[in-house]
């Protein structure tokens, strides 16, 4: 454990623009070899630097399973983003920290039904564990994947929703705020989506969600109203980092270090922490 | 087992000093437009070991100092490349003087979240060769509370050497660790005779007593913590705050505030990443680039830096932050006390 | 000076008139006899407040902070921190009908020491210029006539090399809190351009090079608008000598610009708001 | 001046930093897009040579120049500054330059005052129709900045240490 600071070099191996302000990025290690000693488990984070403008912190959007490469999408939202979106293009080297945190409860949720509840880049994350699911497809019952966006424009993974459509053993529901004339779906915000379309099984069923910080409370809300239980919900957690070690103090939520007890939490642990997320 | 103990005057312990420096890199506070800070010495002269406690900076920026190179790196189109950077400057060895107590202790309590998960091995380093030399102060400053904490400020042994100015015009050096032992072993003590055990301890005690005695600022402090504990939402922290300009300070002069940013510094392909103090009460601090802020407001990042000193570290790593040195105190533009504060919000959470 | 009782029943009047929702002025600091600022919304507090001649911090800070945004407030000011006020009204920072003001014609106010502080030694204006009430004898004093600073005028004679040694030291021995920039009342800005949060453009590090960079930029934006209250300097953990840079702006503007001393006419922008033809162009090729 | 140009260099008592052979200065030139830059074009379609020691950058107008530009030239590579702007009353936009002038004063003394000798920053007035007044200018700006040799005040890779 020495140097953690300093970043690995990774390589852009593909930029996806997913939305007009989404990217995906598709990242291989300079150095061969590196990428098999990368592990890392779905709902993890990893700080991306493009060096000379800063770090950020995101979630690794696609699952170890899928060998070779991991994906990091990237919203153009502040500075360091709005640079990586300017600047970062194929072949661009950029450093990679990670993998920190910790991951979803992947042994509680075998066996169980799992609901995925995303709500526009808040489908990175979760797609990391979608694609681990699908790859260990036997080790789980029901799968429903709901997810919304502000427009149909705003929806990222596009091609790969089209392949979860496709595939038989899943059920997707996709949901966009206001109406527009080509989409055929369901329109309404994600919460009213849940309880009036997905109608989900509460018994034996673990619900995954991640959004935005809003969607996250009414979601919750609702997820509670429907009879589930705190601890079957998983959620997680956006919160500024800096050094993802456990140091520079600027995850902490009560006495807990986001960086490193979380980004994934479950609600159960959710209330018994300070109202600051 | 036991450590040496020695005795001697004023004249004496000005040699011991003087011949420290001669044989160690040794830093020391040097007055700097009205203000003390830790600095690298060679002669007695430019520095004062016992200078007064409202004017002198913690010694944390030897340990973790105010900026740190992390790494240095080329990013051009032809590719990337990042390197160490050189030797550090402050992890040779070195002995400090004129370490007061509280900031001894707080390398103590940082010890605990550096120690943790990822070990930080330039703090590490730093620590391992370093040789403290705290004396104790003979009077308490208006916003001293040390003895009010959960720490034992009369046989803290945070320190390697303590040096006591005896109520009896005798000054009292006292081993308090092997490595301070092993120093002292050398023939920096000189002009000073080893004592035992049964004649300093009378003597310490006093001194002691009296210290302690000074004290205008005295809290309850299982109470306070256990208070704090349970009050998360109290409008009391709003008036409280009320008069803070947030304007950093207290985070920067605190011994243990340990919080940091990374920035990055570019000119033309070459560029140098740096590690460098913040404050929680800074109101970017927790704000995110999609706008989301979990404390917009004053009173909530001033309940996380109470908060934090009283509550949630104890909670995670068994010590209290705060070591009640009032260097924040004494800073603030507006003399909002960490101490009034606490007592103040855990009083208010009595009446509720 | 000691307008103690005055204040506290201007204070209670207007809270009973319900002209004001807080009244921000000065109290005891408990331990010593110097004071501290005190926000009070409750008319019942309205005995804490004080004033005498250790009333010293800037309270017009406090119109920038939440907590006076958008509510009648009422406040104490000495002479700079009625320039200040009156640089805040220019630039639209707050609204002349929401504020009540207790000018004071001011002595001057003391440093811990009991010596009259260095800014009061050369104060200029030391009459409220705005205010709906003032209290105490106005000085009368109609032309301004600048006194030089000490302290600029020596450092401006020793050679360029001491000096670049000097300032060397005063740059180093920043520890960039940027509490400076917090305790001015016309730093306002919501994102300022020093904060470390654009640290690609600007120097986010602590070194001597980015407090220098930050320092020197921080004074040159608030040069023709810096009041001389000195309440940086008050803040500044290291004891800096921060109002050389500023006096030292001060006195060229004042000597240059048609004797523009920053907020003492209402309605006068600062000095790099405006020009004159008559403007010194000989240093220009 | 000679005699406190090698005061200069003693006082940072770092023998390495005196100016190493065939050293030669960096000037960063910031010209007003509607007068100076069309003067340096100027010259150089008149064929007039000037110094390559100046290094330019086109802004709208001399009122654009924050003096924050000039302390971050002089922090990382420069080693002087010259800004550039039309002549007072035949600004582009009516008034830039005479608001843009009294910031120059300032900013000029101020960093003066702070140790910088006043040959590094410098302003000067040309129009677009004096080419040969620009290379005069910018001969002038780099004599005077060699004979002061390289500017090591605050510059960054100097003052990483604390």
């Amino acid at each position: 454990m020495e140097k953690l600071l300093i970043p690995m070099i990774c390589k852009v191996d593909k930029v996806i623009q997913e939305t007009p302000d989404i990217r995906t990025y598709r990242l291989k290690f300079r150095e061969e070899g590196m990428m098999d000693t990368f592990t890392y488990l779905p709902g993890q984070f990893v700080e991306f630097s493009l060096l000379g403008s800063g770090e950020c912190t995101f979630c690794i959007a696609s699952s170890a399973t899928r060998k070779g490469y991991f994906d990091c999408s990237i919203k153009k939202a502040g500075v360091v983003t709005a640079d990586i979106h300017s600047s970062l293009e194929e072949g661009d080297e950029v450093g990679i920290r990670g993998p920190f945190g910790n991951w979803f409860p992947l042994e509680d949720i075998k066996g169980k039904n799992l609901l995925f509840v995303g709500g526009g880049i808040g489908l990175a994350p979760l797609r990391s564990l979608i694609q681990y699911c699908i790859d260990n497809r036997g080790d789980y019952k029901d799968f429903t994947i709901l997810y919304g966006a502000r427009t149909s424009s705003d929806m990222c993974y596009k091609d790969e929703i089209k392949e979860w459509q496709d595939n038989p053993s899943l059920k997707v529901v996709l949901t966009i705020d206001r109406p527009e004339d080509t989409w055929t779906s369901n329109v309404g915000v994600v919460p009213k989506i849940l309880e009036e379309v997905v109608k989900p099984v509460i018994e034996n069923t673990k619900v995954i969600t991640c959004g935005p910080p809003i969607m996250i409370k009414y979601t919750i809300q609702s997820l509670l109203k429907l009879g589930f239980a705190d601890k079957d919900i998983i959620t997680t957690l956006e919160m500024k980092m800096q050094c993802g070690l456990g140091k520079c103090g600027r995850c902490n939520i009560g006495s807990t270090y986001v960086c490193k007890d979380g980004p994934v939490f479950t609600n159960e642990q959710l209330k018994s922490l300070p109202d600051e997320f | 087992m036991s450590f040496s103990t020695f005795v001697t005057d004023k004249a004496g312990l000005q040699k011991f000093y003087e011949a420290i420096m001669a044989s160690q890199e040794t830093y020391a506070p040097v007055e700097k437009f009205g203000k003390f800070d830790f600095k690298r010495v060679s002669a007695l002269a430019e520095c004062d070991p016992e200078s007064p406690i409202a004017k002198t900076m913690s010694i944390k920026p030897l340990f973790f100092p105010r900026t740190a190179k992390v790494m240095k790196f080329v990013a051009t189109s032809a590719g990337t490349d990042v390197s160490e950077v050189d030797e550090d400057p402050l992890a040779v060895k070195r002995v400090i003087l004129g370490v007061k107590h509280c900031d001894a202790r707080s390398l103590q309590v940082l010890d605990k979240v550096y120690n943790w998960d990822y070990i930080d091995t330039d703090y590490q380093n730093r620590r391992q060769n370093t040789v403290i030399i705290s004396t104790r102060c003979d009077k308490a400053d208006t916003h001293c509370f040390c003895t009010s904490l959960d720490y034992d400020v009369e046989n803290l042994d945070a320190m390697d050497i303590l040096v006591v100015h005896g109520t009896d015009g005798k000054e009292y050096i006292k081993a308090r660790t092997e490595k301070g032992n092993e120093l002292l072993s050398s023939d920096v003590t000189r002009h000073a005779s080893p004592v035992t055990e049964e004649i300093t301890a009378p003597v310490l005690k006093s001194q002691y007593a009296s210290f302690a005695a000074s004290f205008r600022l005295k809290m309850n402090y299982k109470e306070v913590n256990e208070k704090l504990s349970k009050i998360f939402d109290t409008p009391e922290f709003e008036n409280v705050s009320g008069n803070c300009v947030s304007c950093n300070t207290c985070a920067f002069v605190c011994p243990t505030c340990h919080c940091f940013k990374i920035s990055d510094e570019k000119i033309k392909d070459t560029g140098v990443r740096y590690k460098s103090y913040d404050s929680c009460n800074n109101g970017y601090f927790t704000l995110m680039a999609g706008g989301h802020n979990p404390r917009p407001a004053k009173y909530r990042r001033w309940r996380q830096r109470a908060m934090h000193k009283f509550v949630y570290y104890k909670e995670r790593f068994g010590e209290n932050l705060c070591v009640g040195c009032g260097k924040c105190t004494i800073s603030c533009p507006v003399n909002i006390s960490i101490f009034e504060v606490v007592n103040q919000v855990s009083a208010a959470a009595m009446q509720e | 000076m000691n307008y103690t009782k005055q204040i506290q029943d201007i204070a209670s009047q207007l809270f009973a008139e319900g002209k004001i929702d807080v009244f921000v002025g000065y109290r005891l600091n408990g331990f010593d006899d110097n004071q501290v600022p005190v926000l009070i919304k409750d008319p019942q507090d309205v005995h804490k407040l004080v004033f005498t001649d250790k009333s010293v911090f800037n309270l017009v800070n406090y119109l920038k902070t939440d907590h006076t945004r958008r509510k009648r407030v009422g406040l104490v000011v000495k002479g700079c921190d009625s320039r200040s006020l009156n640089l805040m009204l220019t630039e639209n920072q707050v609204k002349r009908e929401n504020i009540y003001v207790v000018g004071i014609c001011c002595e001057g106010v003391t440093d811990d020491a009991g010596q009259k502080m260095q800014n009061c030694v050369d104060c200029m204006v030391p009459d409220a210029v705005v205010s709906d009430e003032l209290l105490g004898t106005a000085s009368g004093a109609d032309t301004l006539t600048y006194k030089m600073n000490a302290d600029v005028a020596a450092l401006s004679n020793i050679p360029l090399t001491e000096r670049a040694a000097y300032f060397e030291e005063v740059f180093e021995n920043c520890i960039r809190c940027n509490a400076c920039r917090h305790s001015c009342p016309l730093c306002y800005c919501a994102k300022c351009c020093i904060d470390q949060e654009t640290a690609t453009l600007y120097n986010g590090a602590n070194t001597t090079s980015a407090a220098f960079h930050a320092l020197m930029t921080w004074s040159l934006h608030l040069a023709g608008r810096c009041v001389d209250c000195r309440n940086c300097e008050k803040a500044c953990p290291s004891h800096l000598p921060l109002h050389l840079l500023h006096k030292q702006n001060e006195s060229v503007i004042f000597e240059n610009f048609q004797e523009h001393l920053a907020g003492v006419i209402p309605e006068d922008r600062g000095a790099f708001y405006k020009y004159s033809l008559k403007d010194p162009d000989d240093f220009i090729m | 001046m000679e005699a406190e140009v090698k005061d200069q260099l003693v006082s940072i008592e770092k023998p390495e930093l005196i100016a190493p052979p065939n050293w030669e200065p960096v000037i960063m030139g910031i010209l007003c897009n509607w007068c100076s830059y069309a003067g340096s074009d100027l010259t150089g379609t008149s064929r007039i040579q000037y110094p390559p020691n100046i290094r330019i950058i086109r802004v709208p107008c001399s009122s654009r120049v924050d003096p924050w530009f000039l302390i971050k030239s002089l922090q990382t590579t420069a080693d002087g500054v010259l800004v550039s702007g039309c002549h007072p009353g035949d600004c582009h936009y009516i008034s830039g330059n005479y608001f843009a002038r009294r910031r120059f004063l300032v900013t000029k003394k101020l960093l003066n005052f702070v140790g910088f000798h006043e040959n590094r920053i410098q302003f000067s007035w040309v129009s677009a129709a004096e080419g040969p007044k620009f290379a005069k200018v910018v001969n002038k700006v780099t004599e005077d900045i060699k004979k002061l040799g390289p500017l090591h005040l605050y510059k960054k890779e100097n003052f990483e240490k604390k």
